[in-house]
């Protein structure tokens, strides 16, 4: 009985773990080799080297590049949290009909459904030098010079990342608050905490694992992008993704594998840190 | 089997990969020909590394240079093109005519042909044996937009003029943008090249240095990949000058807004793009494809791409598929004497007006360098690269 | 006695939407007596408890305390405080930090709320366990640490909704001693929601019994049970019946039926033991059931089985007048 | 509890600024998706048409958008039912905690967060090293599937973490044989979840980028489509392409909402007296 | 009288890892009885039960029904069926379905099913309710389902684990008498899991006392609750005191305990009022709690006060004398 548990267990396992064999550990081995490896202009030579990790350390670009990789994976976190905590924190707490709450939830997750690139093109007429802001602004007389940095910018890239990915903090956030248990709230202000104190004192740690959860998402789904940055910032900015995507169109695979196995060592470190503090499977 | 169940797969960029080509082949030829459009990096991927996706190759004659080692293609016998000999000189020995310099960079005679059937390396001169036929090309020089700039344009240095900050752009395809990078440079002063088109490592950092320069003052507003986005950025007025490609000028223009394709002291950046065969294409696909260049070279492909503002590889067929009115307006560079239209019927231009850079001597016969692969190419990739994301 | 310092309802009403959860009801909770707020599932008691806490508004009427309007101040404004069904710790904060989280808020420095807290859990016997976290607790514990943190902000009410509902039968039984032990001690008012009525009576100086939004009887607890007014309230309280004697409704105590060899015929209907009684319940030939206790010693002298008739009778005296 | 305090009209005013700033952008393009022929990407709008729609069922200049759409739509069917299979199956796997469980836990993690880019790299790689033809229907479907199941998994774990194992032994207790619970009683209970599953698997395959792009082979699917288009089109069509998909969003969503709510109206058919005492 | 037809209990063990829950137990239940399986929580109760359900394995020892070794055959194979505590009805089929869920299983044909389902309902009266699905029940209907569902397998031993736990004082009263008359009705034998005392003493025939993974004491209810054998039984079974007499441990009914002028000194601690008894808890001077229950009338006579004095005596034949 007991064996035959493992044995199931694995059966059923089964398509799964071969899929994951397939479609990501042997990719990430085959990465890790051809690191290792030459590339000429048009293919890739099987012969030992670490000369593209040298040029990967030796390069001042890399580190300038992996700075803007964390940059605009901190920015955008710490805004989808603040967003994401505020409006999580508005329709599990301040929405009392419980349709109405999942009328609202399912409204701000609409968006979330449609093409990632779309989305990304739709601020562009928005935020151009003569797009929408800038007119509108340049109409009520706040500026009289368009301004330049709403497009092409750092700006436009983080608000992109923000504008995308703000649901996958909202989500999880959500999810756990509304597990909150109301009579918890009701003897905070019992205890006599105000509004804010039983914010930050009761629903603040209580929402911690939420928060976690929906931190991975948007730290990976940041760090892990290239066309974001790419369109965003009319191919001006790099992150370490668009890094590799520039290495790959140029056919330098062993170049591109080599900064993908540190862009995937520090995901991975990043990530298993974050794990340390949830445990995701009971948080589900 | 018979020709009609054919089916050619084509690839390329969005400049010739074009629907209407697939259609008239259905009507014309019987076989069906499908085609995918890419951008150039995408292009020279396929080619290299997916050898099965695709039975005819649309591509640069640069990234010829870079694929054609790979043994994906197959050399083409010359005896078999009806036309040969109506090719203009550019693509056999180099030059426009006799008299002709040859210019800097991968032009397309020094990988246009190789030794024999299965040669990987390409040959000095002529033989019988075409790695591609050419199909297409055009000279390029600065677009700009004379509304925002309102004043002469001359130089190639005035892509890096303080005037333009934020408001230039440049292309980002190495093999490309080094060139524009090197006419720059050099209208500037600041490199003296011994050979723009295969520069030594020093003269690579160099040209890097004084562009990442500028790039970190903000010179530039975007860089860009494709044909229709260098339209966007110019159409939109984020961009005022950059590098541009002739019928994007068009593009420009036929949505009402002033842009100019200026001729430069300097000369053009030139580029040629041809077709190729996959090395898996035989028997009666070949034929096919035999069948679909002796096509293109007939002159009904021609004249739809200089109706748009390229030049065909065959000038003298096209001319058969293009008014007078068309022809001396593209080719010989006279004014309109009737409204000029594109292939999809649109407006380009009205009767009177000229085509800048004037006739199709006077712009390919002032051709500084063409795009390049050079020797030191994977250190300016590297540095490219660096140059992008820095 | 009335004191001023009682905590008084008047006219005390909750609607949600058409329907009302409490009906306008009065009454004056006298200081330092144990309440128990009796009745069944639905009939407003959490209402109005959760009203007296302010953790529901009030749509009509208002809540006195020490003559004081109280029914529009914040709920740690109140003088009261509230034990939770579920006990509503904060899971993650330890014992002592739940306890002392009221003191927090009001922003008293640590070693003084530690302090405070402290004492608190010498109160419930829970001094050793102030560095555990809830979930570490067994639901007596649990309990037992609401109960501090809700005294510890000195409140003049307590509010207790169905507090040893969580607890099994034996638990439930050592831990009412303890509240009625430390209500005691205090001296202060508690009021406490449940719908056991052996726990109301164990527990309560005095009991409302409510139906159907508002108070049908309330009193101290011998006088609720030895003499309901109405026939739900005798039904309620259980261990009486109701029969209906000469047109009327009348009470009478289960232990007070008497098997003889005469009386009201009656059936058997089923029996069931219950330690040092049994509970037979018979059925007149009116079709009324009637239950009685009997002393176990008693019953099996000669048992009844299900089936067997019998006789029931009563000392006249003993019977009790329901209001119709 | 029922007056509002004030910071219920900030965060009110504050979750309408955010819902414009997630809506507003997807609605400019929306509108100018309807420009006059003569319009072009950006405000003013030169006249009102569908003249952009009837566009896209032409044939454009370069690109073959509808063939992407079909694929994309087979691929995303291809995905869904793949994905609600595996990771049921794996639900009732991770049930078991068999040797080994963790770590394949751990490898269902990696394959959330490994950065899409390196699965898309390194499976082009792989059936480049071994010779093998890409396509989206072999080396793209397998991308896709890293992206998907794990969060099919993580839903599973989520319904499971719930499922009360005691229906199961009621099920055996009234004779069910293993399979015959399955069928009859865990499946069409987690069934709403299910459906969840096969939404995100549909339109997470449906919408995904960077994975599809180095291992699609000869054929773009929709994304890619799109994505091309956004570099080669100059005209509105790219919006009204846009308006059209976000459309076709929606209506899935929708047809999801839609079933949940039959299944839900279905079971409330009758009445209920819960909680009424009996 | 014990037949072939008993459902007995041979070294029965369950260990998980390196606890025991079930401790090499024996047992006969005999056939058409009603049996209570009583004890604090984590005696091993529930374990016993499902060993016997088939929905956990036995470690040791053997379950014989009918002198077959039932103990590896499959749940539904065993001539068991079992309600769960929490029902477990298949929420997506409604109640006939439900109820018919075994045949169905089976491969009986609609038409008969049904018709065998509804047979069920009608013994448990939930025959208007066949079309509803299980959330638009209330507690007690589920319950009944739930019933239903397990007899319709015609079961010969009925397996219930807590089944009143969910449901209201109230309800839990009404229900238990109906579970009662069912298994009078049905004549197979019910074997019901609780901690509660009353109802143990309420339903069962037989009483089954287990603490810590082993059997206490076993019998007839009113012999277990005369005479515990031992300390923990008298406590446990409640109305018990046990007081040290001689050395030795004796246990004495406390409504047997007299307050007069003479007898052991005492002080009372607390006072409970019961309806028709009051509860009275007072220390000897040796320590020891004793709990007395007095007639409430004779109590409210002289009312004592937690801190008063008092005598208590007994009636030395009623000390039952307990083991070690
Ligand atoms: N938030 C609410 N919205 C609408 N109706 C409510 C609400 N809270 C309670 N009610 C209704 O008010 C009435 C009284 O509810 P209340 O919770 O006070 O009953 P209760 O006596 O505490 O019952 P129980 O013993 O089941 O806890 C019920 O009919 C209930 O359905
Ligand atoms: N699956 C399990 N794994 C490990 N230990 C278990 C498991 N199930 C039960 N136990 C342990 O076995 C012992 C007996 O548990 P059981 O559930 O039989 O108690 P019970 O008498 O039914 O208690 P309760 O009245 O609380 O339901 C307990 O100590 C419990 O912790
Ligand atoms: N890596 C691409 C992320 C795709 C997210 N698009 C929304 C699909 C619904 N979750
Ligand atoms: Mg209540
Ligand atoms: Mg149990």
């Amino acid at each position: 009985m007991l064996k035959n548990r493992h044995i199931q267990g694995w059966l059923q396992a089964s398509p799964l773990t071969l899929i994951l064999i397939g479609f990501l550990i042997l990719p990430i081995i085959t990465i890790v080799v051809v690191s290792f490896w030459q590339a000429t202009e048009f293919s890739i030579i099987p012969a030992f080297s670490l000369e593209n990790y040298q040029f990967l350390f030796g390069s001042p670009v890399t580190y300038k590049v992996f700075f803007a990789t964390f940059k605009y994976a901190l920015i955008t976190w710490a805004m989808t949290l603040a967003i994401g905590f505020t409006v999580a924190y508005y329709l599990a707490f301040h929405i009392r009909s419980q349709t109405m709450q999942i009328a609202l939830f399912l409204l701000c997750t609409i968006p979330f459904w449609t093409s990632n690139i779309i989305r990304m093109i739709s601020w562009i007429p928005f935020l151009g030098r003569n797009g929408i802001a800038n007119s509108a602004l340049q109409s009520w007389g706040i500026i009289d010079q368009p301004l330049e940095w709403l497009l092409y910018s750092d700006f436009s890239v983080i608000l992109a990342f923000v504008h995308l990915y703000t649901l996958f903090m909202v989500v999880p956030i959500f999810n756990t608050m509304t597990r909150i248990d109301h009579s918890l709230i009701e003897a905070a202000r019992d205890n006599g905490a105000s509004g804010f104190q039983t914010l930050i004192h009761v629903i603040f740690p209580l929402t911690k694992p939420g928060i976690m959860i929906g931190t991975i998402f948007v730290l990976t789904l940041v760090m892990g992008d290239f066309i974001t940055v790419r369109f965003m910032s009319g191919s001006q900015k790099a992150n370490v993704g668009r890094l590799i995507s520039n290495d790959i169109a140029l056919l330098q695979y062993p170049s591109a594998a080599a900064t993908a196995v540190i862009l995937l060592i520090t995901v991975l470190i990043v990530i298993g840190i974050l794990l340390r503090f949830v445990d995701i499977r009971k948080e589900l | 089997q018979e020709i009609k169940d054919i089916t050619l797969r084509q690839f390329g960029t969005g400049v010739s990969n074009l629907n209407d080509v697939g259609q008239k082949v259905k009507e014309d030829l019987g076989f069906t020909l499908e085609m995918t459009a890419l951008d150039s990096d995408s292009v020279t991927q396929r080619a290299a590394t997916q050898p099965d996706s695709f039975d005819i190759a649309d591509i640069e004659y640069w990234i010829c240079k870079k694929v054609w080692p790979t043994g994906n293609l197959q050399a083409m016998d010359v005896s078999k093109i009806k036309n040969y000999d109506k090719i203009v000189g550019i693509f056999k020995d180099g030059r426009l005519t006799p008299e002709s310099t040859l210019a800097q960079g991968t032009a397309p005679h020094t990988v246009g042909f190789v030794e024999g059937e299965g040669s990987k390396t390409f040959a000095t001169e002529q033989t019988n044996w075409m790695t591609l036929i050419p199909t297409i090309y055009n000279a390029d020089t600065l677009g700009i937009r004379p509304d925002l700039i309102g004043r002469p344009i001359e130089t190639w240095a005035e892509l890096l003029n303080p005037e333009f900050k934020g408001k230039a752009s440049l292309l980002d395809i190495s093999s490309i943008g080094i060139m524009d990078m090197a006419m720059v440079c050099e209208a500037m002063g600041e490199v003296q090249y011994g050979d723009k088109g295969n520069m030594t490592r020093e003269e690579i950092d160099k040209t890097f240095a004084i562009f990442t320069e500028a790039k970190k003052n903000g010179q530039f507003r975007a860089f860009w990949k494709t044909f229709d986005e260098s339209v966007n950025l110019m159409a939109s007025g984020e961009v005022v000058i950059q590098s541009m490609w002739s019928p994007a000028i068009t593009a420009v223009k036929s949505r009402g807004i002033p842009c100019v394709y200026q001729p430069l002291k300097e000369g053009y950046r030139s580029w040629g793009g041809g077709i190729g065969l996959s090395a898996n294409l035989s028997g009666m696909a070949l034929d096919a494809a035999y069948e679909y260049i002796n096509w293109y070279l007939s002159g009904w492909v021609g004249g739809y791409l200089m109706r748009q503002g390229y030049y065909s590889a065959v000038p003298e067929t096209s001319k058969e598929f293009m008014t007078e009115n068309e022809w001396g307006y593209w080719f010989e560079g006279k004014p309109a004497t009737d409204i000029i239209t594109s292939p999809t019927g649109d407006t380009l231009a009205q009767a009177g007006e000229t085509r800048d850079g004037g006739s199709f001597y006077d712009r390919m016969g002032h051709v500084a360098c063409w795009n390049a692969v050079m020797d030191e190419n994977q250190y300016m990739v590297r540095k490219w690269n660096e140059f992008i994301a820095s | 006695m009335r004191t001023g310092k009682d905590l008084e309802l008047v006219t005390l009403t909750k609607r949600y939407g058409v329907t009302t959860a409490v009906d306008s009801i009065n009454y004056v909770f006298q200081n330092g007596t144990y309440v128990c707020l009796l009745g069944p599932s639905g009939c407003g008691k959490s209402t109005t408890l959760r009203m007296i806490a302010g953790h529901e508004s009030v749509s009509d009427g208002s809540i006195l305390l020490d003559g004081f309007d109280i029914s529009h101040l914040p709920p740690a404004k109140r003088g009261t405080a509230m034990m939770f069904q579920s006990y509503a710790l904060f899971p993650h904060l330890n014992v002592r930090d739940n306890v002392a989280f009221s003191l927090r808020m009001k922003g008293v420095d640590k070693a003084e709320r530690n302090k405070a807290a402290g004492e608190m859990l010498e109160l419930v016997h829970m001094t050793d366990f102030a560095d555990r976290l809830p979930a570490q607790l067994s639901g007596g514990q649990q309990q037992r640490v609401a109960l501090a943190r809700a005294l510890v902000t000195k409140p003049r009410v307590l509010l207790l909704d169905e507090p040893l509902s969580a607890l099994d039968p034996f638990l439930r039984i050592k831990v009412r001693a303890e509240l009625k032990r430390i209500q005691r001690e205090l001296g202060i008012t508690f009021l406490h929601v449940t719908h056991g009525q052996d726990e109301a009576l164990a527990l309560a100086d005095e009991i409302v019994v409510m139906n159907n939004a508002v108070i049908e009887q309330a009193g101290p607890a011998r006088e609720v049970w030895n003499t309901p007014k109405t026939e739900f309230v005798a039904r309620f309280m259980g261990g009486h019946n109701v029969i209906s004697l000469e047109g009327a409704k009348v009470a009478l105590r289960a232990d007070e039926v008497l098997l003889g060899e005469a009386g009201l015929p009656a059936t058997v209907t089923s029996v069931e033991y219950q330690g040092a009684h049994v509970a037979m319940t018979s059925m007149t030939d009116h079709g009324e059931e009637v239950l009685a206790l009997v002393p176990e010693e008693q019953f099996f002298l000669s048992p009844k089985n299900p089936g067997d008739a019998v006789r029931l009778a009563w000392d006249e005296g003993r019977l009790h007048r329901l209001q119709a | 509890m029922e007056k509002r305090t004030k910071s219920f009209y900030v965060l009110t005013a504050f979750f309408a600024l955010f819902i414009l700033f997630l809506y507003g952008p997807t609605l400019t393009i929306g509108i100018l998706s309807f420009q006059g022929p003569e319009g072009g990407l950006t405000f003013p709008m030169r006249g009102v048409s569908l003249n952009w729609f009837r566009e896209l069922y032409m044939e454009q200049a370069v690109g073959d958008i509808w063939g992407a759409f079909r694929r994309s739509l087979v691929l995303g069917l291809m995905v869904m039912v793949t994905t609600v299979t595996v990771s049921v199956m794996g639900g009732f796997a991770f049930r078991k905690r068999f040797y080994g469980s963790g770590i394949l836990f751990y490898l269902i993690i990696a394959s959330l967060v490994i950065p899409s880019i390196l699965i898309s790299l390194g499976v082009g790689l792989i059936f480049n090293q071994f010779g093998l033809k890409i396509h989206w229907a072999t080396s793209g479907f397998g991308s896709q599937l890293t992206w998907t199941l794990p969060f099919g998994l993580l839903i599973m774990f989520a319904v499971f973490n719930r499922f009360d194992k005691s229906f199961e032994e009621a099920a055996r207790d009234q004779g069910a044989s293993p399979w015959q619970t399955v069928r009859y009683v865990v499946l069409p209970i987690i069934a709403p979840s299910l459906i969840g599953v096969a939404l995100f698997g549909f339109t997470l395959s449906y919408d995904e980028f960077a994975r599809t792009l180095l291992t699609s082979g000869s054929y773009n699917t929709l994304p890619l489509e799109i994505f091309g288009m956004t570099t080669n089109v100059t005209t509105p069509v790219i919006y009204a392409l846009g308006t059209l998909t976000t459309l076709f969003s929606l209506l899935i969503i929708g047809a999801f909402l839609l079933t949940v709510w039959i299944m839900g109206k279905r079971r409330a058919r009758f009445g209920s007296d819960a909680g009424k005492g009996v």
